[in-house]
């Protein structure tokens, strides 16, 4: 199994830290203080994150620790009850998931979301939706905008599919794909919609090992070809060790470790709350 | 026997009536006595006669009644024996424009000559401009609206057009001192009910009858608690039901459930209240209306048609039944009176617009009339709007008694 | 080639489409022309090619943007009664420039309130987003039932639930009475106009469908977070599916009354708009050629059982709910494959022995 | 006023006991269903054919109407529900709406078109005077029956086996059936009480406006269906809070507004509830789970 080369992470002006290689670069995404409650249960409580611009990052933690419930605050699925998000160094307060994914974020789902009656190209092209430039009447009079920008696209979709090389599979509809292809196909989607951050909700789930092997390879092979940051959430410790530069170990809906991945290995805590208990 | 006695009858007083004077309008039947079998003006052949209206569907129970009134006057037509008969198909357009055309439609391709409908206002208007251009003879036996008639010469209607019923009512309030506080009730969805309010309202603005209360309610309305509690704080002393006989029946029971007992005055869609089934007929006493039609009258032409009816429908006809009834008759009387003017007629094989210039031709002519069980001497003017004179009943112990 | 083989499933299915109408249009215009039609079914081709119109139309919202629509037939009674009024005020003009003036402000008028109506009920889910579509049919039903317009000299006059606020000259003419309708209109509508304005719909939703639009308007239907996180404003295209649909309403409503003289606001109640939403799903949820097929043969049918006379609508509901039934339910759908798969070997043996 | 206002809970309490059929059906079968107005009609039919006809006391009748109901609403599920327990909603809907064409056109046929005036069942007793207006003996049997019907159905649901049974097949059916519990009996049981129920509004609402005809049910049905969702669908005191509130604001609207705009304001209430509560009155807000 590939290992990515350990970073150095160093400290931005916040609470948070992201590897040297983006300290001079701004951040793609930085929380501060987040949290939300579900009718009075505190559900997240004082999360802190900044991601470098072509960081991966790690979200890990035990079963209902709080991961996915963090990727819905950072989408603004769910409005916080406290905190900040800043996205490229703006407020996202009050924004929508339309307006998020418009300033940079796409995702995957941990329980898979794929337009199920349409083809595999054109899950692709709705992720392509926002850089179509064509009109809805252009398309309704088959203006010339139209087949410009649908040969643009198509082309694009093929392209984007290659990276895990299902162009072949671009006429087969979502819902007939095996889930390993459902998936990736998640990802090639959220890749379309052009973010700066891309979060990966359990990307390897379900996968056996070579299909890991080969996630982890494109995972790394997405961020270096697209210069994006990655934050993945993934039970797979061996991805998780094996791609990403920093982790943040969640329990409770608290952070107990944030830190390499040597870091995180070492740290009793994490030991403890989530290494112990998954292989105890 | 009883055949021969029924055809006697209906060739000797029912068939029609002409009067070469059309001074006052009771024509006693100028040829009653030969009957149709007059020599030189024969009346031959097979009549296509089509009925369109409504035999499902919630207004199902106007359509069937006119269905089944013209039904028993074909049967006693081509019973007469006299060369002349009527082949009859009823179709159902379930009170619905678009369906009352397709019905029409349907009617053509079966060869339709003349049409006794469309039994209610909204189809029978859609149908008359078809049937205005494709020239084919109407003659509706319940469409009261004018709107049915105006600028189509071809259509004819058998019932009172609104206006006239309005202003006989509130002439008939005001001469007899029955009130001065009047309420109206009338249903606005309904061209009907609103067109005898209208005629009636203004009617009665000029004979000094005071409107105290207007309330309307539409088809789906079950409800008048509303209406009548309107009715009864504005102290009206008598409500004026320009309506059909299942909302009346609501209205008078809710009344009574009010302790509300002002007069009631309707009109000839009134009739027909004391045959529902099951309806408590006390709530009915003293209930005044207008009908030209009314089945408790003892003439024999009504008693013979009530009893026809009644055996063969298990139900007393309502006026809807009458007008379908006489439809038919009035119809067979303008051949009838062309034959007689022109030396015969053969009507088998016809085409429609033959027999709709014949039939406009007879039913302007100033010398025609016919008698039915809704009138005597019905005549009809270019406009196509019947002339006969409604009666006032009153319900007394549950049965009409004339005023 | 295996590039554009996409693209040309969508667009043969569409060609499909336009080819079935246009066939429609001729066999129906040469029986016609011919005179080897009955009249029964000559006066239905308008309105056969008026409630295809509504399924189509419908199916856009049910089908594509799946959302139960209850309330179509208000947008086609709002374009109904506006095309009878365009159509009184240019009775000066030629008949198809008003028939086609007509549709175009029927149609537009019913995007408006698809749109304005859209804003409340594009908020809900599910059944409660049915209900209120529903409601909003009925609203429109009682709305017209108070409206009264008339004509004279001075132009058009309206009134609310008051026929004698209308202030009209004694020479004006009523063109709309409240509860009672519009009466008098004049029938201008044409099969061929009719077969036009289907086609038109028709390359407008399938065109809109195969689209970067239609492609967002379907992934909100089939999973509304996913679209979301794609950057896909679910109301806008929600929005647009639905004002496009009520449009097309409006304009299938405008035709449908310039083809017949009397209207009245209940012909648009509730059941007008089960009656489309049955040809849409027995028709095949988004699937525009069923919805076609279906709306014709079920605009016929009960025409076709009159013979049963008191018994066709009886009959009508017992073919719908086996429809229903042998089409949703797996054992009975079976049974009925095995039952046409052992007819149609019998039907091949039978001929291999011949 | 008062005397509006009592109209209103009248009205409404018959509203409520058809909104209870809606709603206890829809909890459990997740279904819209069309066809529950044509069962009060049919209701209403026996039991008027059974006192005119057979000649049966009132009570009789009331009970051979339920009786005959249940069995119906019993069949139809059986025949016509039952094998499209898979199917989508939309299936299911559209077969209840052949459904309740089915029983508005076997009505015409078996009782024909001619309107029927139901005999009221009150006539004996008096009416009560109560702050200067009247309230009918009717008003008072159709606000009590719809106070012991809900207040029977909620200890029904909550306190015995059967209607824990029911609440639990309406939560998810799935894990109900892994409980032991028998899914398709539950079910027949819902429709048997909502048809049960669909009777007693039948004599109620032929009661009240003593018109009985093959299409009296459908227009209360859908209202009734309103004031459901209005109250929140699925749940059982917001059938009766819907039903009683939706009848005071159409008797209001149509005493001092307009009485063809009764029924616009009516739905239009219902909009602007949906609107701030997109559940209705009562519902359960569900979030979706992501």
């Amino acid at each position: 199994m590939s290992k990515s080369p350990e970073v150095k992470l160093v400290n931005v002006p916040s609470p948070n830290f992201v590897p040297e290689k983006d300290a001079g670069k701004p951040l793609v995404l930085e929380a501060a203080h987040l949290g939300i409650d579900f009718g009075g249960l505190v559900a997240v409580d004082e999360f802190n994150i900044g991601i470098g611009a072509t960081e991966i990052c790690g979200l890990i933690g035990p079963n209902g620790a709080g991961k996915t419930t963090i990727f819905n605050l950072l989408t603004k699925v769910y409005e916080p009850t406290r905190g900040t998000i800043m996205i490229g160094g703006r407020d996202t307060h009050n924004m929508t998931p339309v307006q998020v994914n418009q300033m940079g974020i796409a995702r995957t789902f941990q329980n898979i979301r794929l337009f199920d009656k349409l083809s595999v190209e054109e899950n692709v092209k709705i992720g392509l939706h926002n850089h179509i430039g064509y009109h809805t009447l252009s398309g309704v009079f088959r203006l010339p905008a139209y087949w410009k920008e649908e040969k643009k696209a198509h082309e694009k979709a093929l392209e984007l599919l290659d990276i895990f090389g299902m162009a072949d599979l671009a006429n087969v509809t979502a819902d007939s794909l095996p889930y390993g292809a459902q998936r990736r196909l998640e990802i090639v989607r959220a890749l379309a919609t052009g973010p700066k951050l891309l979060l990966l909700d359990e990307p390897a789930a379900g996968m056996n090992p070579s299909e890991t092997e080969e996630l982890m390879n494109n995972i790394r092979k997405i961020r270096d070809e697209f210069q994006i940051a990655i934050l993945l959430i993934e039970h797979d410790m061996n991805l998780v060790m094996g791609i990403c530069e920093s982790i943040v170990v969640l329990n409770f809906g608290r952070i107990i470790a944030k830190g390499t991945p040597s870091q995180i290995q070492g740290n009793p805590q994490v030991i403890e709350a989530y290494l112990g208990t998954h292989r105890g | 026997m009883k055949k021969k006695l029924l055809s006697l009858i209906m060739t000797g007083a029912l068939v029609m009536a002409m009067t070469a004077c059309g001074g006052e309008g009771t024509a006693a039947g100028g040829n009653g006595g030969s009957g149709a079998a007059t020599g030189s003006g024969e009346l031959t052949g097979t009549l296509k006669l089509g009925v369109i209206g409504p035999l499902t569907g919630g207004a199902a129970i106007y359509g069937n009644a006119v269905a089944n009134g013209t039904q028993i006057a074909v049967d006693e037509i081509n019973a007469m024996g006299t060369g002349f008969t009527i082949e009859l198909n009823a179709q159902d357009d379930e009170h619905d424009a678009e369906k009352s055309v397709n019905a029409y439609h349907q009617l053509q391709d079966w060869g339709v000559q003349a049409i006794a409908g469309t039994v209610t206002t909204t189809p029978c208007i859609a149908v008359s401009a078809e049937a205005n251009s494709d020239r084919v003879f109407m003659l509706t036996p319940s469409a009261s609206a004018t709107s049915v008639t105006e600028d189509k010469d071809n259509v004819f209607q058998l019932c009172f057009a609104d206006p006239n019923q309005g202003s006989a009512s509130a002439q008939y309030i005001s001469d007899n001192n029955l009130a001065t506080k009047v309420a109206v009730i009338y249903n606005n969805a309904d061209a009907y009910s609103t067109g005898i309010y209208q005629t009636f309202k203004a009617r009665a603005a000029e004979l000094g009858l005071e409107i105290v209360s207007e309330t309307t309610f539409t088809d789906d309305t079950t409800d008048f608690s509303v209406q009548v509690g309107d009715a009864q704080s504005n102290g009206a002393e008598l409500v004026f039901l320009p309506i059909y006989y299942t909302p009346a029946s609501l209205i008078l029971q809710q009344a009574a459930a009010a302790g509300y007992a002002p007069k009631f005055f309707g009109v000839d869609g009134m009739d027909g209240i004391l045959t529902i089934e099951g309806f408590d007929t006390s709530l009915a006493e003293g209930v005044m209306l207008l009908t030209p039609f009314s089945a408790d009258a003892t003439d024999e032409r009504t008693v013979n048609f009530v009893k026809t009816y009644t055996e063969k429908f298990g139900e007393v006809p309502s006026q809807f039944a009458a007008d379908g009834y006489d439809c038919a008759y009035a119809i067979m009387a303008a051949l009838q009176f062309y034959a007689d003017k022109n030396g015969g007629l053969d009507v088998t094989g016809m085409s429609a617009e033959q027999l709709c210039d014949i039939l406009i031709s007879v039913f302007t002519d100033a010398d025609f009339s016919a008698d039915g069980v809704t009138g005597l001497g019905m005549r009809w003017d270019a406009n196509g709007q019947v002339n006969k004179e409604p009666k006032a009943v009153v319900i007394k112990d549950g049965v009409y008694v004339g005023m | 080639m295996n590039i554009y083989k996409n693209a040309s499933v969508a667009s043969k299915k569409a060609f499909l489409n336009y080819a079935i109408v246009i066939l429609f249009f001729v066999v129906f215009q040469t029986l016609v022309n011919t005179g080897s039609i009955t009249s029964a079914l000559k006066g239905q081709l308008i309105p056969i090619v008026c409630y295809m119109i509504m399924a189509v139309s419908l199916n856009l919202v049910v089908g594509i943007s799946g959302e139960l629509s209850l309330g179509h037939a208000g947008f086609m009674s709002v374009g109904a009664f506006t095309a009878v009024i365009v159509s009184a005020l240019m009775s000066g003009a030629s008949n198809s420039s008003r028939l086609f003036v007509s549709i175009l402000v029927g149609a537009a008028i019913a995007a408006l309130a698809g749109f304005l109506i859209g804003i409340p009920v594009l908020r809900l889910n599910g059944d409660y987003l049915a209900i209120v579509t529903l409601a909003f049919g009925e609203i429109i039903k009682n709305i017209l039932n108070c409206l009264y317009v008339g004509i004279d000299d001075k132009g058009v006059h309206f009134a609310f639930n008051n026929p004698n606020a209308l202030g009209m000259d004694p020479l004006g003419k009523e063109i709309i009475k409240g509860p009672m309708g519009a009466v008098g209109i004049k029938k201008i509508a044409t099969f061929p106009a009719a077969v036009i304005l289907l086609l038109v719909v028709l390359i407008i939703i399938q065109n809109l469908v195969n689209s970067r639009t239609g492609r967002a308007i379907m992934a909100i239907r089939d999973n509304r977070i996913a679209a979301e996180s794609m950057g896909l404003s679910p109301m806008k295209y929600k929005m647009l599916a639905f004002t496009v649909s009520a449009s097309m309403a409006g304009a299938a409503g405008a035709i449908y009354a310039l083809n017949i003289s009397t209207l009245v606001p209940k012909k648009f109640d509730f059941n007008t708009s089960i009656l489309v939403l049955v040809f849409v799903v027995l028709g095949g949820i988004g699937n525009m050629t069923g919805s076609l097929i279906a709306a014709g043969v079920l605009v016929v049918l009960p025409e076709l059982l009159r013979k049963f006379s008191d018994y066709r609508m009886l009959v009508y509901a017992i073919v719908l709910i086996l429809v229903m039934l042998v089409t949703n339910n797996e054992k009975l759908k079976g049974r009925l494959d095995t039952f046409v798969k052992k007819l149609g070997m019998r039907i091949s043996k039978g001929g291999r022995k011949k | 006023m008062l005397a509006h206002l009592i109209n209103g809970i009248s009205l409404g309490s018959i509203y409520a006991i058809i909104a209870l059929g809606y709603t206890m059906v829809y909890g459990i079968a997740k279904m819209l269903n069309f066809a529950h107005g044509d069962v009060i009609m049919v209701g209403g039919y026996i039991s008027f054919y059974s006192m005119t006809l057979l000649g049966l006391p009132v009570p009789i009748a009331i009970l051979a109407a339920v009786f005959v109901c249940t069995a119906l609403g019993i069949v139809v599920e059986r025949l016509a529900y039952k094998p499209l327990r898979a199917a989508t909603s939309l299936a299911v809907l559209i077969t209840a709406i052949g459904m309740s064409y089915f029983l508005q056109n076997a009505a015409l046929l078996i009782w024909d078109a001619n309107p029927k005036a139901y005999p009221n069942i009150f006539k004996n007793f008096e009416a009560v005077e109560f702050a200067g207006a009247r309230i009918s003996p009717f008003a008072i049997v159709a606000i009590a029956a719809n106070l012991v019907i809900m207040i029977a159905l909620t200890l029904f649901t909550t306190r015995t086996k059967v209607g824990k049974a029911m609440r639990a097949v309406s939560e998810d059916k799935g894990a109900a059936t892994l409980m032991g519990i028998n899914v398709n009996f539950t079910i027949s049981l819902t429709f048997a009480i909502g048809s049960g129920l669909a009777a007693i509004a039948g004599v109620l609402l032929c009661t009240a406006y003593p018109t009985l005809m093959p299409t009296t049910g459908s227009m209360p049905g859908i209202k009734a269906f309103t004031a459901a969702v209005f109250g929140g669908i699925g749940s059982i005191p917001g059938a009766m809070i819907g039903g009683i509130l939706l009848g005071i604001i159409e008797i209001l609207a149509r005493a001092y507004i307009s009485s063809e705009l009764a029924d616009a304001i009516v739905f239009g209430v219902l909009i602007v509830v949906l609107i701030f509560r997109p559940t209705g009155l009562l519902g359960k807000q569900v979030h979706e789970k992501v």
